[in-house]
């Protein structure tokens, strides 16, 4: 009764040839999978390293010198991405969105820093993005350029969520909060003002955005909540030493016991 | 750009996004209470007096699958198309709920599996990701282990309704089955885990023919009659 | 007002509700008291001597439900009547056992399905919500998904009795039952998952069934005459 | 009446029961979106340059608190009068921030504690429970919490734009507070966890006011009248 | 007294207790090993051939018991007699492992359970606490539903060796303990989980023993004369 | 003695084990009312006109403590005497807060450590365990550790309240505490936590001092003497 | 009053020198740690695979065919833990313990559930480590021999630890307990039987350890007790059935109960 | 080898890596008391007459280091001298302390940073790992860390009593050691946790000087003199 042992026929039995191309199409997709999570976590390690380096803006001379050092680093990451923009080459992005979101976060996050540090600004989504648009001449193996997304032709686009885009800065929050206290005590009196004015405008930009957003995005609010209580304290405590002596002569004046309490917590 | 100008950018953002999946939502809601429908009809192939007219039964359900055509046609107006990842798990559900019942209904009618393709063009949707809302492969496969699960019911009840022929046509087809499946390289995700379920049903169908044989009861002219 | 008055007055509203609370606990406790020997009495159907008696142990727990209807008229006094919503977590799971009993009772005096009104009878309650202490529907529907899972015990230990009919009706019973919940568009609350425990159930009759009829041990006139 | 019939009433039951809840979540949705709105225009009064204009930001709330009542209007209509703690959960999140938002600019208008009758009065709703849709008192002292943290904020933030006697007032206003709410008998819910906060509070305007002291810039006549 | 000399005073306190923790970790150390000798020894009844001697198992684990005695005995002597509950966390878990070990062991020999007292004298200490080491009553209770689910898994595999007996022995037993339990008002505590473990071990002994009487295996005389 | 017997006695036991945790929370309930009042009399120190009068604060909170006596002499009529540790954690927290209490009154009164003997004297209670309802070490050095985050706070205030003394006598006296507590052997325990919290509190009561004497404001004798 | 600008005399400072050196030094161990997950992270994937192969012997009729192409991808598997060796060569072996512990206890599951095919019987802790000797030949580039770790001259040792071989057998009760299911359903009467005696003889010395083994271990219990029940609950229904009829006509005759209910529980 | 054989040598195995672990936990508790001793007498330094002996406590610290080595010593013979980082969890807490202890000694006798050599010498150990018991890299930057806040904590304690030179250097002093760790690329370890303490420790210090400059008490003969 029992049929013929099946691993004998697969050729024969459509069912089996069927299951033949699956696993193929199976495996593919995994291996891929695969690809992008160690793609991810080089663009992790690479970007906390820049931002590592961007911190010493606040003790070195030459903030340029600094900066172009992040520059080429970060050209080393976008180089990470345009590999998963070659990987994603006519794939649905956010089919393996979960593969490489933590990487671009921190590259969100490492990139909107050097912006700050550069430009006391926000960088943009938009501004995020422009600088993923790779160009074939990068690679030499010439493929259907059919396959191109969309952008300029025989250029690879990669493009940041929105949504991973607001978790980098999120945590940028933790690193701005870093630099105010490191600042303050290189006798750098606008930056900390600055920072709390910056801070100020992206707390409430997430209090505007409120529980809308993804879950990810609420769970990062207290920790801001708290970046901003510090550097609001350190804003505070300014004020109060600058008017008991002419403005001119502050320099390293900084504590914040409630910073030095919780200071743990902090570390994003 | 200021700051807020750029969160309000993203707030607008996120704003469309809820909309599109609350539209999502409304859409497989229906879907669902369709498919309900659907099972309803073909469930009742276990009652006792549910094998004589399983022509009945499917004709009924095909042709509640063109209302599970439309639903789906205006799923497909609620979000761009090639953004189908990004939503997928609000679908996933509901899309291997039908691919089981389109399996059902094609297994009843002729007794084979039914192919990628056939599930598409049932659900009037696409086998292939390029060319617009499709079946994906692992859903394809969900469906069908589902289904494996109903057959290894109906080998049971078949007995029960004194058709003693079935179990055995049930167990050749899901050997087939298994024998498919075994050639995948699984990982450990929710299909592995269903596919596991698998040998279940097909030990619990052999032990059904093995009970039928050893009392001698395949030797049945009705048994004889559908081969 | 000083804000020491406000305070004072707030603390005397917070203690008022905890009160309340804690008088609705402790009716609560001897209710499930009464509810743990209503099924010890009722469990004893299971004991291969229990299907002789079965009318004499439905009597006794028809009496017991009186001592049931006291304490819920005792329940009714401990809050104001428009507030049940506010304090229903505290009677939910005790509400849902003793409508489980009566469903119990109800099926074993006469193998059908109680309804709504017939569980509001015995336990002294309303069923609409504008007339008094009311049963909810979701409270009634769990318990009857409590009494599916004791009916497929049920089938097991009346085969071992040698009551080879029994198994039958319940799952003509169960299958009906199902095929109702079937008709209710369950969100993912605690009683959807309670009635994804119901399929379970039956399956597990649906093989007891199964083992009787390959053995030809179905052949009770009634079932017979179904054919 | 079949199982069929008596399913068919329930799921009418439970449907409305669930368009109810959806009704509802809309409204919350759109007052949510409003109390964001409030909250951005007060929260600007955490700016160096927000100090000047405390007054006209206050009659900007006042306008917007105008759409709340409607939106809460527009919540009314949604369910029955008298099963408000039946849906409680979905509005009480948003009932609390709105409750804050009043707090809040009662507070900045005129250093004063909200009563739960003005709240009331600002959203629109009543009291008395018995009177229709009301603010539990639960939810009012939430909010008054939530108040008393963006207060130490503020307490901080006044002295960088040189504002050195509103800390000194805050801190008084605070510790009344905190007086008024150690007379509460707070269970270990989820209020007492917000009260643990208030300590907290409590504790850093006290450490800006020694700030200030310290420094002689509390010579405010006021507080010197209190040495 | 200084505060330094109060604080060695204090230490020299500390220190003690310390100790006698450390002391009373170590003699449970050696309990827990003797424990796990006699599960090994009483665990090999589940083996096919494990059923043939079941009493020189018995007699084997007895043996080990007057170890168990000794490291009773010597615990005993760590700490003050009168401060039992305040180390009691410390051997709790032991003394309800070798509560079901011999509650177990007197299964096997009488099939009878083994009462308070028995296992007090098993394990050479006291049923009341005012006369010394004692067996508190929720410990008892523990490890007589641990012996519960041992039993469960002896009723299968008893089948597997081809006793068929025993089975129909072990569920009457079980059932006899379930309505005790039925009996005690559990909070909800560890025993309260514990206990609603056993409504599966009873379940699935049940289920052990329809398929012994549907396969007709079940002639033994007692049972025949039930029916 | 049948199962059933057996069962009922055991019953018996948990009821009353119940009933004597009932009590011991009721009483506890009112005994943590009255800490909330000596908390509410102590902390008004806090306060910029709290310093004139510490002497009636102090005479005041006396009184509340023989209402602390009463409660705790009822307590300890719920629960057999030599149970202490059974029930240990009913009282624990309340213990420690009263015993917090009774410390920072003595310390206002005569700026030195409260005595264990002293505490268990205020509360009425023992300090040796086989004398009675006794104070557990433990407990007291945790009160002990909650007057120092409180005196950490004093500090800050009473330097806004232009109390300049007051800190350095504080420093010393918390400095001393830290080197007593140096002397114990903790273990990783909620003591050690705890303790943990101290050194924040040391730390920051040598930064008001520092504060102090960079501003040249500690030109108070006492101090002057020591250097 | 502030010292020179730090950066501009590394050298001159004792301590910035000082620091120099430790840079380096952490930049190393760090590296190295990476590259030990990544190994890590391939073994296990590719132990994995191995076992889903192996699992195919119940169904095809040359089981020595299907263990020669386990044993060629244990093989690799093997090439990748030499490479570990490599790394740990002249390094303490627990210092980077947590970085491949993951992918070793996956290859200990792999090779005992090949052994137990091969000698229905458990692969020893030394057998294993009896595996893992690499001879100096299979890598050209010629090392300083001095280097080695103890063993053989010219040749690189793993050890595999006690704990780490004890918890990839607990998660092998796993894949026992899923061949028993698919053994039945082929046929094959004694299988079942034999890996009932097996893995309760496995389970009585879990429990003759019990908790004196790391916490690890304990967590583990309960899975293979679910396991055991399992089997034990297929011999029983194999028995129960058997009763009925000749046991010789038995084939194809399983089902369980309990196991069709909590199935997915058993997914290791 | 049977499996019972197998898993007999694995236990013996385990066994032996308790005991080895219970001896390294027995060493270390004393060593622990050892490190508390040793900051008791270094700890003195920041009482106002602390300044005075440093020499006298530094020598008795040095005294004391001979017994952390003779423990130390005694701790290396409890395991194999290859598989330190099997146990390292173990010593590293304590390790890290008593560097802290060798690193604020040689800071105080010197006013310089201890190396790892010399805090290995002080110890008994080695730097290498091929050589021996050693000190970790990490370990040895985290006792540097904590000694950095024990510095800013002198530096405020210093001014208190009249030291206004200290400050100074020890300013410069951290600064220096801040650049050193700016060098390094560290994870987000614990380490890095730390090292973020060491920003707060820099600021603090740096607010004392600012507090001295201003003030112009840094023009003291004494520090001039340090020069
Ligand atoms: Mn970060
Ligand atoms: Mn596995």
């Amino acid at each position: 009764l029992r049929m013929g042992d099946p691993a004998s026929d697969v050729s024969s039995s459509p069912v089996l040839s069927a299951f033949k191309t699956f696993q193929l199409e199976l495996d593919c997709k995994h291996d891929k999978y695969e690809r992008l999570v160690k793609l991810s976590r080089d663009i992790t390690i690479e970007s906390k390293r820049t931002i590592f380096l961007l911190h010493r803006v606040t003790s070195v001379p030459n903030v340029e010198e600094v900066l172009s050092e992040a520059e080429s680093k970060l050209d080393g990451v976008r180089l990470k991405i345009s590999q998963i923009a070659e990987e994603l080459r006519g794939e649905d992005l956010f089919q393996f969105h979960r593969a490489f979101t933590p990487g671009i976060q921190e590259y969100v996050e490492a990139v909107s820093f050097q912006h700050f540090i550069r430009n006391r600004s926000l960088i943009t989504l938009e501004e995020v993005n422009s600088k993923l648009v790779f160009l074939k001449e990068d690679r030499t193996e010439a493929k259907d350029s059919s396959a191109v997304q969309q952008g300029a032709p025989g250029a690879l686009v990669f493009q940041v969520t929105p949504t991973d885009y607001l978790l980098g800065v999120a945590d940028l929050t933790g690193e701005l909060m870093r630099m105010c206290i490191n600042s303050v005590g290189n006798g750098d009196m606008d930056t900390p003002f600055q920072l709390g004015q910056f801070l100020r405008e992206i707390h409430d930009g997430f209090s505007y955005i409120g529980n809308t957003g993804p879950y990810e995005v609420s769970k990062k609010l207290y920790t801001l909540k708290q970046s901003l209580a510090k550097v609001e304290d350190a804003c505070y405590t300014l004020r109060v030493r600058g008017s008991e002596i002419p403005r001119h002569m502050l320099a390293d004046v900084f504590t914040s016991r409630a910073a030095l309490i919780d200071t743990e917590d902090g570390v994003a | 750009m200021s700051v807020t100008d750029m969160f309000s950018n993203i707030q607008g953002f996120l704003s469309a996004d809820q909309d599109i999946r609350e539209d999502i939502r409304k859409v497989v809601q229906v879907l669902e209470q369709t498919a309900r429908e659907i099972l309803t009809v073909l469930q009742s192939v276990h009652q006792p007096s549910g094998f004589k007219d399983i022509p009945s039964k499917c004709l009924r359900a095909r042709e509640l699958f063109s209302t599970v055509r439309n639903h789906i046609g205006d799923l497909k107006t609620k979000f761009p198309v090639d953004q189908y990842y990004r939503f997928h798990e609000h679908w996933r559900f509901v899309l291997q709920r039908v691919t089981f019942l389109a399996a059902f209904v094609v297994y009843l009618e002729s007794e084979s599996l039914v192919t990628r393709e056939e599930v598409a063009q049932i659900l009037g949707i696409e086998v292939d990701r390029e060319k617009g809302f499709h079946l994906d492969i692992e859903d394809y496969l969900a469906g069908v282990l589902i289904m494996a699960s109903e057959l290894s019911r109906l080998a049971v009840n078949s007995v029960t309704s004194g058709d003693y022929g079935r179990p055995l046509r049930i167990s050749r087809f899901i050997n087939e089955l298994d024998s498919g499946f075994r050639l995948l390289n699984l990982k450990n995700d929710p299909l592995r885990k269903r596919y596991d379920g698998l040998k279940y049903d097909v030990k619990k169908i052999e032990e059904v023919v093995y009970d039928l044989s050893i009392r001698g009861l395949t030797k049945d002219p009705e048994t004889a009659g559908d081969k």
